[in-house]
């Protein structure tokens, strides 16, 4: 079948959009872009096609009287058992690319004790991560490097004590290696990981098994792509399969809410506010200047420093009904900010809300220079998922704008993505 | 004239020093140091640690110590007999380190200071970055771990650089991009490294210029100054610059604040002891 | 209200909430005290408030909207390279806090309000908007004609707002009451500087601030009742170094900024903090015509300040240095807003002269929105441990 | 210099002749015995600095010169180190930088002290402190020249009359004093003459931007249009001869349907979006940006900038029957001393009469003087035409502020935004 894609290259995550020829999405993909751009948009596009496959099943269960109203949880194991497949295939390529870096004079004498510092620290990773992929567990990221970098130093930390070995030393063939890990091409075998997933699944039946494979053997044909975001320079297209980010949010958020007129997008480290008309053509943009202070890379920093996950900030600063003020928005400082603010006795989630009541207003003061919030309105972007931003945003829009409707979708973070896509389509079909 | 035992303890924003002192009027005899990385630590309450665990070593009884001489962001520990600001603490403990030198440069986590002393460590003129991290130790260690390269080897890949990138940004968050994009195209760590060092050596020359530091020695302090990349980025920052300055460190320049502090300690002991005598 | 019985603290106490009042409620009573009542607003640094309020209005100082306001739609109209004041002054217009006011004075300080007062008349048409243009030429018959000219047109201006005439004695009355405001303003000035520990910053500052929002005759009052119950504190004085500030002509800093140099071991012996009401330094003749009163005095005796030409180069920075040794000073903290030009390009030449002059200085940037202190402290700090230490 | 030469007209060729010349007799006042004066572009008193035989340096233009050469960057850098700061206008910070490296002009001689100071204070604050700075340095006699600003968005009699007066009793004694010359009015009306000629052909050309394809592009080229006018040379009779053929090159394209000549040598015919561009250009990246207009198909049809040294095409002339009132109404009438509103109902009518896709404005970061409400300009403009408005931000002559990337992103989205705007209409079957 014929498929079209919008990749959207951001500077922290690289999203992927699979529609057909009808306008309907049928995959979303996303990594965190790295190093490597090129890899960064296979391996989105390739989740993508991943996930197109899981809607063709979806599609092809449906047909199958025996699993109605069952077809969710299957998908939803199917998913977990793949996503753990794949967890634990990298792991282990992680864990031989961290023994060839043992080397050099900083380990002389003591590779041994290294190398077994790794084995327990990687043999409790690989115990843990059943319970990571148990059902009903919210993971703390989406992206192996996330998921693997904080159980390691957790894992790591406790280990090394025991062999009273420094931690830092593993850290570092960590750090080293983890990059080289992400930056491998994906491994090309898709099908065959989706049998294995199958095969641990609880629900193996023949009568699934059949439209399972049919669905599988559908050729999936790359039509089009359109490129987008922050590195679309970087993308290995020509330059008419290249379109503004302005453009492909504006027109995604449209797809989204066709009734949408002011689109906020807050990625890594950019901040947009974009007004598009009837048709989501856009008619006036705004962007944060050359200073990042705001966008979510700032949350990322918070989260580094307290140790926490991009997805717990949210939560936590949920908790507070009192939001402490923060000035600096440099996304650098907010870090000594915070261990001021926790020297002066301030509760951690008083801080967090102030923090991201801090974002939300730097977001406030974008849109109003793109001329305000008209109804509807859409918040897109990766902080678009933080529960504690969107509460200081829908806050500032009622006392600013009244009541107008704020749409939010799970997953906003495709709007580019998902534009990008849409324009492929345009590309083809008109 | 008599003997006493002075400490000093410089709480920063990424790391605690504390170091104690035994003086005889010109004469200083250091007897214990240690440092403590705050990573998510109450720094107060590891500063404690840290401060007892350096006693400890050195053999000194906490009562026996005659001034408690607090730097850095200490204003509030409860343990210190008086408080230094940072620039009078590092002047004077970089004259410590290198008796040669008339001015220092601080580089620490978010801060960069410049200080120009003359031969007692009076301080003559300073100046220091803030507001905007580009450019700081903490962003040179997130780009460091990016790279998956231990800090301590940062210094000598730097210096086998052939080709540094020049790191046009000048904001660290942009900037932290602008490196990923080098790393896409192929540029050594060694060169991105280097290149960093060298727009950061540009911004601290500059700094020293401002402050009227155009000759002679530099003793840089702080955790960078462990960088010997960071240093001889500077040292041609210096000659490109046409300025006489050679920048050098020392081994225990991270110290620096909590030796000015202890130093500075004992001088006001005596003062206030002579005084007291007057009165 | 009798001085006796009013202690610093109650007097602080109303300044700061003047101070820290972005709704203006003192001057919303005020004009809705009597019927026909007019507020006038003016920026930093200097207009001639007795015209103001010789035309029976409330001369309100607005001064920015420092550290407690968010700036949602100000960060709209500017570019992050420009300075917070215009930008919290245009948040303070578009939500709605001065809807009360009927004229904006926006005087001659740079480009930025300059071109704030064209924006002010396209966002509000029905108020009152006047850019005023002092002459950089002090000559009385080139400058001093101009200057007489437009001071009248200044005047006119208001006659139409108030739809009343003012007449020369009405200004003169109202000379005579600000005159008595700059004596009096200087000489709380002149107790800080002899006793710095009485009077500290953070209050004088608060005093002068509530001051460019309240009725003279009821400031005259407090200033008087200041001086009377700080002289009677009983506060111990402290092992601080003296300090002149300079450089703040215009975006005022946070409170916790002065706090934070006090803190830091300096007392504040004198500053340009908001400038108005000791712009001129000697008293108004009230005899003869009032307008070329004003206008000579603004010649011949007016403070040097950044937003002013001085014609002769040996002059530069000479007033700074008279103000140093007047308040006894023994160093100069060259604080500026960031991004503000007239005082960033005047600080390389007013330090060059107090260096000349034996001067110890230090220099550092600041916006009304500052949060973080800690750089603050450590140079002032610094400074205080170098004067301590070896001077 | 690794880059091919810009293939140039003949009348910047001729104009190139001209700023060497004049750069010749600034370097050469030793053997000369002339006079040179330092001045600023906004209100320049050129005619009468001739009549006391006073060359005219203007360190505005030596800044740009500067930034083309690329060495903007380092004296900027220099300045810095020497105290001043990082927030204010570059162009101060590039003269003085210069100065600390041996104030080299682009003749490869080095710049004389000036001999006085001209201080036109006219639509620009650090003008005022630029000045104060270069007297500290020279210690040369210093005239200032108040030019109060149009803040009612008209200028007054009292204004007049206040420049009048400073000129007749500050200014001309002054200059006469500096030059030994005798001031003779009737020289100044002659030169008064040559410069409405002059004036009358650049605002013929400028005009010709109303056409399609325009033969101007009226910032990249508008640039060097207003050379002449602005600087060194209005009143001179070079400065007529230049009009003279830039008016018959223009006519030239006219009559071929063709567009300006780009650097590249090539003409700029196929042109998708007009646009008006409002605030000064960058200067160190100059042929880089202007590539991001012509690559698109963006031709800039009329601009503010070219409008910095008086509102020529709104009617001004200099009046050889009125000399000393016509000068302070050029200084009165210069761009940036215009107040906000005026300046948004000129570029609202711009944006109509030139018939152009929107307003394009392009900040610049040391500037406070045009870019402190530009923000507000887009809107207002946005608002009155019906078109939309873009912003991008870089600097004078400060390349850490010229973000290539970033400025294309900007521009690349405008323009398709403009485009899809077009086929807005057309092809909303699309976006189902
Ligand atoms: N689940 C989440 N919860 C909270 N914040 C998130 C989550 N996922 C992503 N983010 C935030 O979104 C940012 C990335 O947003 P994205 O739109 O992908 O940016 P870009 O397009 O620039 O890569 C991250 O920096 C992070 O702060
Ligand atoms: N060996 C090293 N090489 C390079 N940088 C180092 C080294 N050791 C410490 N650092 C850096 O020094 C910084 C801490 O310096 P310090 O002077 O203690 O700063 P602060 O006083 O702000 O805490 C940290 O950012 C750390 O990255
Ligand atoms: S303030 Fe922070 S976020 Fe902004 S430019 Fe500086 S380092 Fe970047
Ligand atoms: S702070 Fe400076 S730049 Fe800003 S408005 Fe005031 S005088 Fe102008
Ligand atoms: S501020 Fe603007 S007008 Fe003034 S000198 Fe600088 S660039 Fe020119």
């Amino acid at each position: 079948m014929r498929c079209f894609i919008g990749i959207d290259l951001g500077s922290t995550t690289t999203k992927a959009v699979v529609m057909d020829e009808n306008l309907q999405i049928l995959g979303r993909g996303i990594t965190n872009s790295r190093s490597n751009y090129d890899t960064a948009a296979a391996v989105s596009k390739q989740e993508a096609l991943i996930d197109t496959r899981l809607t063709l099943f979806r599609r092809g269960l449906a047909a199958v009287p025996e699993v109605a109203g069952k077809v969710d949880d299957i998908i939803a194991d199917l998913e977990r058992n793949f996503r753990h497949v794949q967890f634990l295939e990298q792991l282990d390529d992680l864990e031989r690319t961290c023994v060839t870096n043992i080397k050099g004079p900083r380990f002389a004498g003591r590779e041994r004790a290294v190398i077994e510092a790794l084995e327990g620290t990687f043999s409790r990773l690989r115990e843990s991560s059943a319970a990571q992929y148990a059902p009903g567990v919210k993971r703390k990221s989406d992206f192996f490097r996330d998921l693997a970098g904080a159980e390691f130093m957790s894992h790591g930390e406790a280990v090394c004590k025991e062999a009273n070995l420094g931690f830092d030393l593993i850290l570092n063939v960590y750090d080293k290696s983890i990059i080289e890990v992400e930056n491998r091409p994906p491994a090309g075998d898709m099908e065959g990981k989706f049998v294995r997933a199958l095969e641990k699944g609880t629900m193996t039946g023949s009568s699934i098994l059949k439209p399972v494979q049919a669905a599988l053997a559908i050729p999936l044909e790359e039509t089009y792509v359109v490129g987008t975001g922050y590195g679309r320079v970087r993308l290995p297209f020509p330059k008419e399969h290249i379109r503004s980010e302005i453009l492909c949010h504006g027109l995604g958020a449209h797809m989204m809410y066709p009734e949408t007129r002011t689109v906020l997008d807050i990625g890594g480290q950019d901040t947009k506010g974009i007004q598009v008309d009837p048709v989501g053509i856009v008619e006036n943009f705004q962007m944060n200047d050359r200073c990042a202070a705001g966008c979510g890379r700032y949350l990322g920093y918070i989260a580094d420093e307290m140790n926490m996950g991009l997805h717990e900030l949210g939560p936590l600063a949920m908790k507070s009904n009192k939001s402490v003020r923060i000035n600096s928005t440099c996304t650098v400082f907010a870090g000594a900010e915070l261990r001021d603010r926790l020297a002066l006795g301030e509760k951690r989630e008083d801080i967090l809300a102030g923090l991201h009541r801090a974002i939300i207003l730097r977001a406030m003061s974008i849109l109003s220079r793109a001329g305000g919030v008209k109804d509807q309105f859409t918040f897109t972007g990766g902080v678009a998922k933080n529960e504690a931003a969107v509460r200081e945003l829908r806050k500032l829009i009622k006392e600013n704008y009244g009541d107008v409707q704020i749409n939010i979708d799970p997953d906003s973070i495709y709007t580019g993505a998902l534009g990008g896509a849409t324009f492929a389509v345009r590309a083809v079909v008109n | 004239m008599s003997e006493l035992i002075t400490t000093g303890v410089d709480i920063g924003s990424g790391c605690i020093k504390t170091v104690v002192f035994k003086v005889n009027g010109d004469k200083t005899e250091w007897l214990g140091k240690e440092t403590a990385r705050i990573r998510n630590r109450d720094p107060f309450q590891l500063t404690t640690e840290a401060y007892d665990s350096m006693l400890k070593n050195a053999g000194v009884n906490a009562k026996d110590v005659a001034y408690v001489a607090s730097t850095g962001d200490a204003e509030n520990l409860k343990f210190a007999t008086g408080h230094f600001y940072s620039m009078t603490t590092h002047g004077r403990g970089g004259l410590y380190l290198n008796p040669e030198a008339r001015a220092v440069l601080d580089i620490g986590a978010l801060n960069g200071r410049a200080i120009r002393m003359d031969g007692s460590g009076k301080v003559l003129s300073y100046k220091m970055t803030s507001q905007c991290a580009s450019g700081s130790g903490q962003f040179l260690e997130n780009i460091a771990r990016y790279l998956g390269i231990a800090q301590d080897e940062i210094g000598s890949l730097s210096m086998k650089a052939d080709d540094p990138e020049k790191v046009s940004s000048i904001c660290a968050v942009l900037a932290e991009t602008d490196v990923i994009n080098m790393v896409s195209r192929g540029i050594t760590a060694s060169n991105i490294l280097k290149g960093i060092h060298v727009s950061m050596a540009v911004r601290l020359a500059k700094l020293l210029k401002s402050i009227g530091a155009v000759e002679g020695i530099v003793q840089v302090t702080g955790g960078l100054a462990l960088d010997t990349g960071l240093v001889a980025a500077l040292n041609e920052a210096a000659e490109q610059e046409k300025v006489n300055l050679v920048a050098v460190a020392n081994p225990d320049s991270i110290y620096a604040g909590a030796i000015g502090a202890a130093l500075w300690g004992a001088y006001r002991h005596e003062k206030l002891a002579r005084l007291g005598q007057a009165a | 209200m009798s001085g006796k019985n009013r202690t610093v603290a109650d007097i602080v106490a109303v300044c700061q909430e003047m101070y820290e009042d972005l709704n203006f409620n003192y001057a919303r009573k005020w004009k809705a005290a009597q019927a026909g009542r007019k507020v006038i607003g003016f920026l930093p640094v200097y207009s001639p408030l007795e015209i103001i309020h010789a035309a029976g209005c409330l001369p309100l100082g607005i001064f920015g909207g420092g550290d407690a306001m968010e700036v949602i739609h100000g960060d709209a109209y500017y570019q992050s390279y420009i300075c917070r004041i215009p930008r919290s002054t245009i948040e303070l217009g578009v939500t709605n806090r001065l809807d009360f006011v009927d004229g904006m004075v926006f005087p001659f300080v740079c480009d930025v309000i300059r071109n704030l007062s064209g924006m002010w008349k396209i966002m509000f048409p029905n108020v009152w908007s006047k850019f005023f243009d002092t002459p950089q030429n002090f000559d009385s018959s080139i400058g001093g004609t101009y200057y007489v000219q437009e001071l009248k047109e200044f005047k006119e201006g208001l006659e139409h707002v108030t739809g009343r005439t003012i007449s020369d004695d009405d200004i003169r009355r109202s000379t005579k009451l600000y005159n008595e405001n700059r004596r009096l303003v200087r000489e709380v000035y002149a107790f800080r500087a002899k006793q710095p520990w009485l009077a500290p910053t953070s209050e004088v500052y608060v005093l002068m601030r509530a001051g460019l929002m309240m009725d003279v005759e009821e400031h005259n009052q407090m200033l008087k009742d200041y001086m009377a119950a700080a002289a009677a504190e009983d506060r111990p004085k402290r092992d601080n170094v003296r300090i002149a500030i300079f450089g703040s002509f215009c975006e005022q800093p946070p409170l916790n900024l002065i706090k934070s140099i006090e803190m830091a071991g300096c007392y504040i012996v004198d500053d340009d903090y908001s400038l108005n009401n000791r712009f001129l330094t000697v008293d108004v003749p009230t005899d003869g015509d009032p307008l070329e009163a004003l206008s000579e005095t603004y010649l011949k005796h007016s403070v040097e300040t950044s937003c002013k030409y001085v014609p002769v180069e040996e002059d530069k920075g000479k007033f700074h240095i008279a103000a140093v040794k007047a308040s006894g000073a023994e160093g100069v903290i060259y604080a500026t807003p960031s991004f503000c030009d007239p005082a960033l390009l005047d600080r390389p030449m007013v330090c060059h002269r107090l260096s000349d002059a034996g001067i110890p200085y230090i220099a550092f940037k600041y916006a009304e929105n500052s949060g973080q202190m800690q750089p603050i402290r450590e140079q002032a700090g610094t400074f205080a441990d170098s004067i301590k230490l070896w001077s | 210099m690794s880059k091919p030469e810009a293939i140039k007209e003949a009348s910047m060729e001729m104009q190139k002749q001209m700023i060497a010349r004049n750069y010749d007799a600034i370097t050469s006042k030793h053997e000369t015995g002339r006079k040179v004066s330092s001045t600023f572009v906004p209100g320049n008193l050129n005619e009468l600095l001739m009549c006391f035989d006073i060359v005219n340096n203007l360190p505005e233009i030596n800044a740009i010169q500067a930034g083309m050469r690329k060495a903007s960057g380092g004296y900027i850098m220099e300045a810095e180190k020497t105290g001043h700061s990082e927030d204010v206008c570059t162009y101060v910070k590039c003269d003085i930088g210069q100065m600390t490296k041996g104030n080299i002009a682009p003749n490869g001689k080095p710049y004389p002290n000036p001999d006085v100071l001209m201080l036109s204070y006219t639509g620009c604050y650090t003008f005022m402190k630029w000045f104060e700075l270069l007297r500290e340095e020279y210690k040369c006699p210093t005239l200032m020249l108040h030019v109060p600003y149009e803040g009612d968005g008209h200028s007054t009699q009292n204004m007049r009359d206040y420049i009048v007066k400073q000129l007749k009793e500050v200014v001309i004694p002054g200059l006469e004093q500096v030059s030994g010359v005798k001031f003779d009015i009737d020289r100044l009306r002659q030169y008064l003459r040559a410069s409405a000629k002059a004036e009358d052909d650049l605002v013929w050309c400028l005009e010709q931007g109303k056409k399609k394809p325009s033969p101007i592009d009226a910032y990249f080229g508008g640039v060097y249009y207003i050379g002449p006018i602005f600087t060194a040379f209005r009143g001179t009779e070079d400065a007529v001869k230049y009009y003279e053929m830039l008016r018959a090159e223009v006519q030239g394209r006219i009559e071929n349907h063709q567009g300006p000549l780009t650097p590249e040598g090539t003409y700029f015919n196929d042109q998708k979006y007009r646009l008006i561009v409002e605030g000064p250009p960058n200067w160190t990246n100059f042929r880089e940006f202007w590539k991001m207009f012509y690559d698109e198909g963006a031709i800039v049809v009329a601009s503010s900038y070219t409008k910095v040294g008086g509102l020529y095409d709104r009617g001004f002339r200099h009046d050889p029957d009125n000399p000393l009132e016509s000068l302070a109404d050029y200084c009165l009438g210069c761009y940036t001393n215009l107040n906000l509103p005026t300046r948004v109902d000129l570029l609202a009518e711009y944006v109509e009469e030139y018939e152009a896709d929107g307003l394009l404005i392009n900040s610049i970061k040391s500037c406070n003087s045009f870019s402190a409400g530009q923000l507000m300009i887009m809107k207002e403009v946005e608002r009155k035409t019906g078109r939309p408005g873009a912003f991008i931000e870089t600097d004078l002559v400060d390349p850490r502020y010229f973000s290539a990337a970033n400025v294309k992103n900007r521009l690349e989205s405008y323009f398709q935004m403009i485009e899809q705007k077009r086929r807005g209409g057309g092809s909303k079957t699309v976006a189902a």
